[in-house]
């Protein structure tokens, strides 16, 4: 194997196959290397917040990943390929003046669509939480009325401490309900300034780091219908919800709680698809 | 069909199946001779280990008043493109460029047995158990010879050990170590009809010289190129073609052997 | 201590040994060990070193005392080889006797006596000292001297042979009412039966190829086993070419197939072949006119004239009788009477009027009496000349149910006895028998005492040559190994017997040693003044009358010479007898004859496939051979085998039956069972089976001519018919 | 129970089933390794395979699951090199598989050599010029791409990849599993050709020889080709029979008929060579060494219908069905396909290896007859059981098929 092994043959098939075989080892050993040095790097560098979203973003199921403007009907089928950010988002200016000049009614406010209070105040975001901009320019985040419905009665809240930074798409609180708990990823970048609870309406008030306007990957008014809309049928190709077909068609009411209806269903995944955390 | 690639200074082995009476005598020299232990209660013709093996051919008809004829089989030696040697994954299995005897390292042998499925003759063995010998007849081993251990594939090498032994002797007489030596491998010498010649055609010794040469000589299946070093002598038609494969007389054989 | 024990530390610790060891020369060390132990295991034996040397010494496998070339490694014998030996004639070995050392290393060895008892749960066997064992038996002999009602005491010596059986029959003499018992058939037969039809009976003959033109042999087997085969083996390895092999063989023998001619022949048919070729010879006039001349009854018309029984068998009667074309019987009649010296040959175990009949073609075409040919030999010189010898006594003649104690001598490592005929003579009840071997009794061989003694090359044997060679000779066979003290011979095991008994009639030689025994032989030999030594050291030949003393002539002998009789003038006017000379004889012969002519062979329609008997492994089962010797009898099919049925392929197809078919062999007197082999060579109307199935479907057993050489007699044709085997 | 371990959003049956399953299947590989054992402690006598039948049950097992196990550099090949990017739903299937087929094959090997302690001496002093040291040194390399293929999956278990150092290590080696899929590409192309070489060039066996290009046998590239087509068709059933097995749809049936089409085309290229080597080897290559083909096939147990059987019915066949929109789009007439196309491949590697060895070279030797002895049945299952558990337990705790969670609702 090695020239100086006894019985080395010096002949030009053993040396080509050998210089082959040396080749393919160096390179499989060089690439674990590099592997490793750059997983060492990415440790280091804190780096691991961001690259677990990105993760958990590409592990989401396609269903979960349709592009807003997929919603809209300007991009048919179209799935997100930037982790939600649609502030980095090439194609996102284009779309949007579309929406705009043709679905101007989008951003007038309504009251309501299918049950699920939507108010023009908020800005919502595709984890299901909401942003509400205080007077004082302090932000509070809550749960929006799906999630609230996905996690049926009294669940409980592990919130974040008074000073603890969130970062956008990355877990804000956990939530624990029956058996499984999920993370919840915050809207935003901020800080926690004060920790709530649902009987407040909302859970943390935050100082984002930038206006919410400028917070380009939020929904608001017409558009987070539509999303609440898609997201429901999301959820019934995993589950059939007794009702929730009407729901769609003619906006009624739906039931308060999903799991009620259908305690079969595997509630955990459920809960980690819709709410971004498998 | 005959051609005579061999370098007359190494060795070959000429049999004349018309002398062989098929006594097994060679066979039982060359266990003794190369340290071959006794078979195992369950060997059989199919998982023994015979360096030399005699098998007896019938013609089927009556083969021009030669109607079956003896047959030893040992190693061909085959001097071109050796079958075993190419395909041998670890360089196992070596030809001596100077006697031309096709060598089995046993002891760097991982016993794939890929070179058995290579050789045509069927001429190598595998140890099948591991080797063993009554109680106290180990003493009587041959000293020349290192005994295999199971799980490695083994033949007939021309009597290796005789050969370095020879050579030995001929350096202590001042020999060149370049000029061939003359010895005789166990089955020869044990063979009561001296149907076994064994020599370099160079020397001639035994007259092997002449014999390859001679009209009624011929080696097994020449067609595959292999240019063994045993010859075989027959005055028979049938026998000559039938080794050869040319098809028309040699219909229907069956061995036992 | 800050840093606790986290599953992190622990894995940090891992990865890095793993490392570290890695880096280590460890690792490389052990793939090293590995190698070099997987090259040498330890329960691989290791060779032994030591100086070279060569040792001659004589082989006593079989009663051709072929001369040996022992290569000995610090004085064991590693490989045995031929070595050129004039007087046997010959110098090889056969694949038994090469590996002849092996034996002293049997699996079955033993090295003490035993006693084997009857249990319910089977034969159960306590070791106890050769002393103690011959005590026991000494005080049965004893009994039997006094109370001779109680049966009678015996030898059995399996192969009677040369001086050591002399001494037994001279010992037995001096033991009231012993027995000297001897197999039923052993070699020398056909020899002997010169006798009844030559005139001066003291002489005894041998055979000389030396310048035989045509060999006429009846089936003997001529390249394997003793006898006659190493004479012709000599031969063809020395002068092929002149010499002409005509084999009449039953099946196709490796005699048949080394043969120049194979004339195939219908089994049990022999005779009738062999006096078609005497009625062509006589009606040719292709006889030898001196030999007629000699021939006393060739044409005188006596009862049971020789003329009126050829004239039976003309060749065209013979050709339907025995399946020979007659154009075949008729050509080899000619060049045997026209191709001489010719020499025609029958096997000792062939029966009486076949050897007879295969006599008359010899004295026909004047073999008998002419060198080349069958020669006129002198005896052995014997010590004890007068000395009373106790007759041997055949083991069918003895009564049955007569013996009280047996002793075996079992030296010969062949020998192969026929247990139920030995226990039918034993008493019913407290028989006794004391087997003297280097072996374990085997499955079925059930001994009360068994008493161990040397091994072959393990002690100095008296080696005098078979009864086929040209002239007397003996060798001594000297131990390859430094003289081993356990064990003896059984000659010496019954004197100590008969001493520690009273039944001792005249102290005489009661405690020789072998090597005065030898010394004996050799002064009677060295006194006749006869003969040559041939030593194989330098290769020469020097006569007797050169050598100074006995003593050295024993010395000499020691290191493997040989001594050999000269040759006599064979007397060419001596009468001939064909027919016999008594005329009891004659009449014996003439009725068989004519019993043949008017019975033939009949072959039963519901048993058409006459039985093919063939020795197999004989050697392997029934002798005691190395277990090397599984080279040939089991790890190749170079013999056929036990448990095979070889039939030709019409055979096969007439009977429905294919190869590897587990068939039903069913004859008048039983069934065995076997698997079918095709195989071309075999007589379509025949089916080849080997000894050991014979035992099941014959009514008596069959005899084997000898253990290597693997022929085989049946008293009369057994017919069968086979059928498949229901699984 | 485990559920922490499953991915969120797959549906999974309940521990004790699966446990029931496990256990079944590891008492049958208890079995199979005791069998195993015994070849290794007693030695090769355990087997029924002799001088003359060297090769057994093992050799064709290696040839055939190697040879099935090609779907692994295949579906790499086309996802990463060709970017066909719809085999993602398959590709994680196809690399445990590979790497089960794979190891099993390498464990056979180190059972089946007379002294597996010196296997090393093969990379030690190699043979250039032996088709075996090809192969040996081919496989092992990629089993270690294999080993490393599987990582990152491995890692994305849901539990695992909470770990935040598994997290980075599992995200930088996905990118560079490209890089492995052409190396698995290149070794592959080799090994299965090595494999094919292996008889291919045994003159000595004028049935298995065939003349070729350079150094190459016919067989080689016969081999390569074969395997090529048989991956997809063996990612296919293996998809169809999981899903069948739980009951899930596990990718769209988009991509099996593309995986069909893609064996279909590739199996009638393979058809087409095989039957021209095929003609080549029967009126020149065996002739010019007299041997007459036609007495291979005289034999009573292979007569020429196993060379219809291969070329025709397990080639042909398969290849025009797979390649019919018609049949591809029924679900059973493509799975149907994909096993005939299968057992082909199967049926070419029982010739090569046992009906090569049966057949008589010495013109005066038998035809030879062997049956394998329990411990190599033993061994073989052993392999087997040991792939259902390896499979079992990814398929459970891993994402093989991504597609998955948008296929199947989340009800019990």
């Amino acid at each position: 194997m090695f020239p100086f092994v006894y019985d080395f043959r010096w002949e030009a098939t053993s040396l080509i196959f050998l210089g082959v075989f040396f080749a393919v080892i160096t390179t499989l050993m060089m690439m674990v290397a590099t592997v490793t040095v750059r997983s060492v790097k990415d440790l280091r560098t804190r780096k691991i917040g961001t690259l677990r979203w990105h993760e958990t973003f590409e592990d989401l199921p396609a269903g979960a990943r349709s592009c807003r403007f997929a919603m809209s009907g300007f991009a048919p089928g179209r799935s997100c390929d930037n982790f939600f950010e649609c502030g980095t988002c090439a194609v996102y200016p284009r779309f949007r003046s579309l929406e705009e000049r043709h679905r101007p009614e989008d951003h007038e406010s309504r009251s309501g669509h299918g049950g699920f209070g939507i108010d023009e105040k908020r800005y919502y975001h595709r984890g299901h939480t909401w942003l509400q901009e205080e007077e004082d320019g302090t932000c509070v985040i809550g749960l929006d009325d799906f999630a609230a419905r996905l996690l049926g009665p009294n669940p409980t809240y592990q919130l974040p401490p008074a000073g603890s930074t969130l970062k956008q798409h990355q877990p804000a609180f956990t939530i624990q309900t029956g058996e499984s708990s999920v993370r919840v990823v915050s809207p935003i970048d901020g800080e926690v300034l004060e920790a709530g609870d649902s009987t407040r309406g909302w859970l943390l008030r935050i100082r984002p780091s930038t206006q919410l306007p400028h917070a380009r990957h939020l929904f608001r008014a017409g558009e987070a219908r539509r999303w609440f809309q898609a997201e429901l049928e999301r959820l019934n190709r995993l589950v059939e919800i007794p009702g929730v077909g009407a729901t769609l068609a003619d906006g009624g009411t739906p039931v308060d709680s999903f799991r009620e209806t259908r305690p079969d269903a595997n509630w955990d995944g459920i809960l980690g698809v819709m709410m971004l955390d498998v | 069909m005959k051609s005579i690639e061999i370098s007359p200074s190494q060795y070959v082995m000429v049999i004349d199946a018309d002398r062989c009476t098929g006594c097994g005598a060679c066979m039982v020299a060359c266990a003794i001779e190369n340290n071959v232990a006794p078979a195992h209660p369950d060997a059989t013709d199919r998982t023994g280990v015979t360096w030399m093996k005699v098998v007896k051919v019938s013609s089927g008809n009556n083969g021009d008043g030669k109607p079956a004829c003896y047959l030893p089989l040992p190693c061909q030696q085959c001097a071109a493109e050796t079958p075993c040697v190419t395909v041998c994954p670890q360089n196992a299995v070596e030809v001596d460029q100077q006697t031309g005897i096709v060598f089995q390292m046993s002891q760097r042998c991982l016993g794939c047995r890929y070179c058995m499925a290579a050789c045509p003759y069927h001429a190598r063995y595998f140890n099948w158990w591991d080797p063993e010998w009554p109680e106290g007849m180990e003493q009587t081993l041959n000293p020349d010879v290192a005994p295999r251990m199971r799980g490695v594939v083994e033949k007939c090498n021309f009597c290796h050990g005789r050969y370095q032994a020879a050579r030995a002797s001929a350096a202590e007489h001042g020999q060149a170590s370049s000029d061939p030596v003359t010895y005789e491998p166990a089955c020869a010498q044990a063979c009561p009809t001296r149907a076994i010649k064994f020599g370099t055609p160079a020397n001639n010794e035994q007259g092997v010289g002449d014999l390859v040469h001679s009209s009624s000589a011929f080696r097994l299946l020449p067609r595959l190129g292999t240019e063994p070093r045993v010859y075989y002598l027959s005055k028979h038609k049938w026998i000559r073609q039938m080794a050869q494969m040319e098809k028309e007389t040699s219909t229907g054989e069956e061995v036992h052997g | 201590m800050s840093s606790a024990l986290s599953r992190r530390n622990i894995l940090k610790l891992a990865g890095g040994s793993a490392l570290g060891f890695l880096l280590s020369p460890m690792p490389w060390k052990m793939l090293d060990d590995i190698s070099i132990w997987t090259q040498n295991w330890s329960w691989i034996p290791k060779l032994r070193r030591g100086p070279v040397t060569h040792k001659y010494t004589s082989c006593t496998l079989c009663p051709n005392a072929c001369r040996v070339n022992a290569r000995m490694i610090s004085e064991t014998p590693v490989s045995l080889w031929g070595a050129p030996d004039p007087c046997v004639g010959h110098s090889y070995l056969c694949s038994v006797g090469l590996a002849g050392h092996h034996l002293a290393y049997h699996p079955s060895r033993v090295r003490n006596a035993h006693r084997f008892t009857a249990t319910e749960n089977g034969i159960s066997s306590e070791q106890l000292s050769v002393e103690d064992a011959i005590a026991h038996i000494a005080k049965i002999l004893h009994n039997i001297h006094v109370r001779p009602e109680e049966g009678e005491f015996a030898l059995f010596d399996c192969r009677p042979h040369g001086m050591v059986s002399d001494i037994q029959q001279i010992f037995l003499s001096h033991v009231l009412g012993a027995r000297y018992i001897v197999p039923d058939h052993h070699e020398g037969r056909f020899m002997r039966a010169l006798m009844e039809m030559t005139e001066d009976p003291g002489q005894s003959y041998g055979l000389d190829f030396s310048r035989t033109r045509t060999l006429l042999s009846f089936g003997v087997s001529l390249f394997e086993g003793w006898g006659i085969s190493p004479l012709v083996v000599e031969q063809f390895r020395s002068r092929r070419e002149e010499f002409n092999i005509i084999q009449i063989d039953h099946h196709q023998s490796s005699s048949s197939i080394v043969a120049d001619t194979h004339i195939a022949i219908k089994p049990g048919t022999e005779m009738a072949l062999a006096l078609g070729l005497a009625h062509v010879i006589v009606g040719e006039r292709l006889y030898d006119p001196a030999s007629a001349a000699r021939a006393v009854d060739l044409k005188r018309n006596k009862p049971f004239s020789f003329m009126d029984l050829t004239r039976r068998f003309p060749p065209g009667r013979v050709a339907s009788v025995t399946g020979i074309p007659e154009d075949v019987i008729v050509r080899t009649a000619r060049e045997f009477a026209s191709n001489r010296p010719a020499t025609a040959i029958a096997d000792d175990f062939a029966p009486a009027e076949l050897i007879h009949s295969v006599w008359i073609l010899n004295h026909l075409v004047g073999a008998t009496g002419k060198n080349g040919s069958v020669v006129q030999k002198r005896p052995l010189p014997q010590p004890w000349k007068g000395a009373h010898r106790t007759p041997p006594t055949r083991l069918r003649n003895v009564p049955d149910h007569s013996l009280r104690l047996l002793m075996i001598d079992a030296s010969a490592a062949d020998t192969t006895v026929s247990w139920p005929d030995l226990r039918r003579k034993m008493r019913a009840e407290n028989a006794t028998i004391v087997l003297c071997s280097p072996y374990r009794p085997k499955r079925g061989e059930s001994v009360d005492y068994l008493i161990p003694i040397h091994a072959p090359y393990e002690t100095v044997r008296a080696n005098p040559s078979g009864e086929y060679v040209a002239t007397s000779a003996f060798q001594i066979s000297t131990p390859l190994w430094s003289k081993s003290e356990e064990g003896c011979e059984t000659w010496q095991i019954l004197q100590r017997v008969v001493s520690a008994s009273d039944a001792m009639t005249k102290e005489e030689f009661a405690q020789l040693e072998p090597e005065e025994l030898l010394r004996l032989q050799c002064d009677a030999i060295f006194n006749s003044k006869r003969g040559t030594i041939h030593h194989p050291n330098n290769d020469e030949t020097i006569p007797l009358g050169s050598v100074l003393s006995s003593g050295d002539f024993y010395a000499t002998l020691m290191e493997g010479a040989a001594w050999s009789d000269d040759g006599v003038a064979t007397s060419t006017n001596g009468r001939l007898f064909l027919m016999g000379k008594s005329t009891s004889s004659a009449q014996r012969f003439a009725e068989s004859v004519l019993a043949f002519d008017n019975a033939g062979i009949d072959s039963n329609p519901s048993f058409p496939l006459l039985v093919v008997p063939v020795g197999e492994d004989v050697a392997a089962r029934f002798g005691h051979v190395s277990p090397i010797l599984s080279k040939i009898y089991q790890e190749s099919d170079l013999k056929p085998r036990s448990r095979f049925a070889y039939l030709h392929h019409e055979t096969a197809r007439r009977f429905k039956l294919a190869a590897e078919q587990r068939v039903i062999i069913h004859s008048p007197h039983g069934a065995t069972e076997a698997i079918v082999r095709c195989d071309s060579s075999v007589r379509p109307d025949t089916v080849q089976l080997s000894v050991s199935q014979l035992d099941a479907i014959s009514p008596t057993r069959p005899r084997i001519i000898n253990s290597y050489g693997g022929r085989v007699y049946t008293d009369q044709p057994i017919f069968v018919r086979i059928e498949r085997a229901r699984s | 129970m485990d559920s922490k371990f499953i991915t969120r959003g797959l549906e999974r049956t309940s521990l004790r089933n699966f446990s029931v399953w496990v256990l079944f299947w590891v008492v049958v590989l208890g079995f199979g390794l005791y069998g195993a054992y015994l070849c290794l402690a007693e030695g090769l006598n355990q087997t029924n395979m002799d001088n003359r039948f060297v090769f057994g049950l093992w050799i064709f097992l290696d040839l055939a699951i190697i040879a099935f196990g090609a779907g692994a550099f295949f579906t790499g090949l086309l996802l990463y090199i060709l970017k066909r990017s719809e085999f993602t739903a398959v590709i994680n299937s196809a690399v445990v598989i590979g790497l089960i087929c794979y190891s099993g094959a390498v464990a056979v090997l180190a059972i089946d050599v007379g002294q597996p302690l010196r296997a090393w001496f093969t990379f030690w002093h190699p043979n250039a010029h032996s088709m075996l040291t090809e192969v040996t040194f081919c496989i092992s390399c990629y089993l270690v791409v294999l080993a490393v293929e599987y990582m990152p999956i491995l890692l994305k278990n849901r539990k695992l990849k909470e770990r935040p150092s598994l997290l980075v290590f599992q995200h930088n080696l996905h990118k560079v599993i490209p890089v492995l899929a052409a190396i698995g590409v290149f070794l592959s192309f080799f090994h299965q050709g090595s494999l094919g070489g292996l008889y291919g060039v045994l003159k000595g066996r004028p049935f298995a020889f065939r003349e070729g290009f350079g150094i190459w046998p016919s067989t080689f590239f016969l081999f390569v080709l074969s395997a090529a087509a048989i991956g997809p068709s063996f990612i296919l059933l293996t998809t169809s029979l999981v899903s069948k097995i739980s009951r899930k749809k596990l990718v769209k049936p988009e991509v099996l008929q593309s995986l069909g089409r893609i064996s279909g085309w590739l199996l009638l290229a393979y058809v087409l060579f095989k039957s021209v080597d095929t003609l080549v080897w029967i009126n020149r290559t065996s002739p010019s060494l007299l041997f007459s083909p036609y007495e291979y096939y005289n034999q009573e147990s292979f007569g020429t219908w196993i060379l219809f059987a291969e070329i025709v019915v397990f080639g042909l066949v398969p290849a025009l069905m797979l390649l019919t929109r018609k049949i591809r789009e029924h679900r059973g007439w493509l799975i149907t396909a994909g096993l005939l196309a299968c057992a082909g491949i199967a049926v070419n590697r029982f010739v090569m290896t046992i009906q090569t060895l049966a057949l008589p070279t010495l013109p005066f030797d038998p035809f030879l007859s062997y049956i394998p002895s329990w411990q190599e049945i033993a061994t073989f299952i052993a392999v087997i059981a040991y792939g259902v558990l390896l499979y079992s337990f990814s398929f459970r705790y891993l994402t093989l098929f991504p597609q998955e969670r948008d296929l199947n609702s989340l009800t019990r």
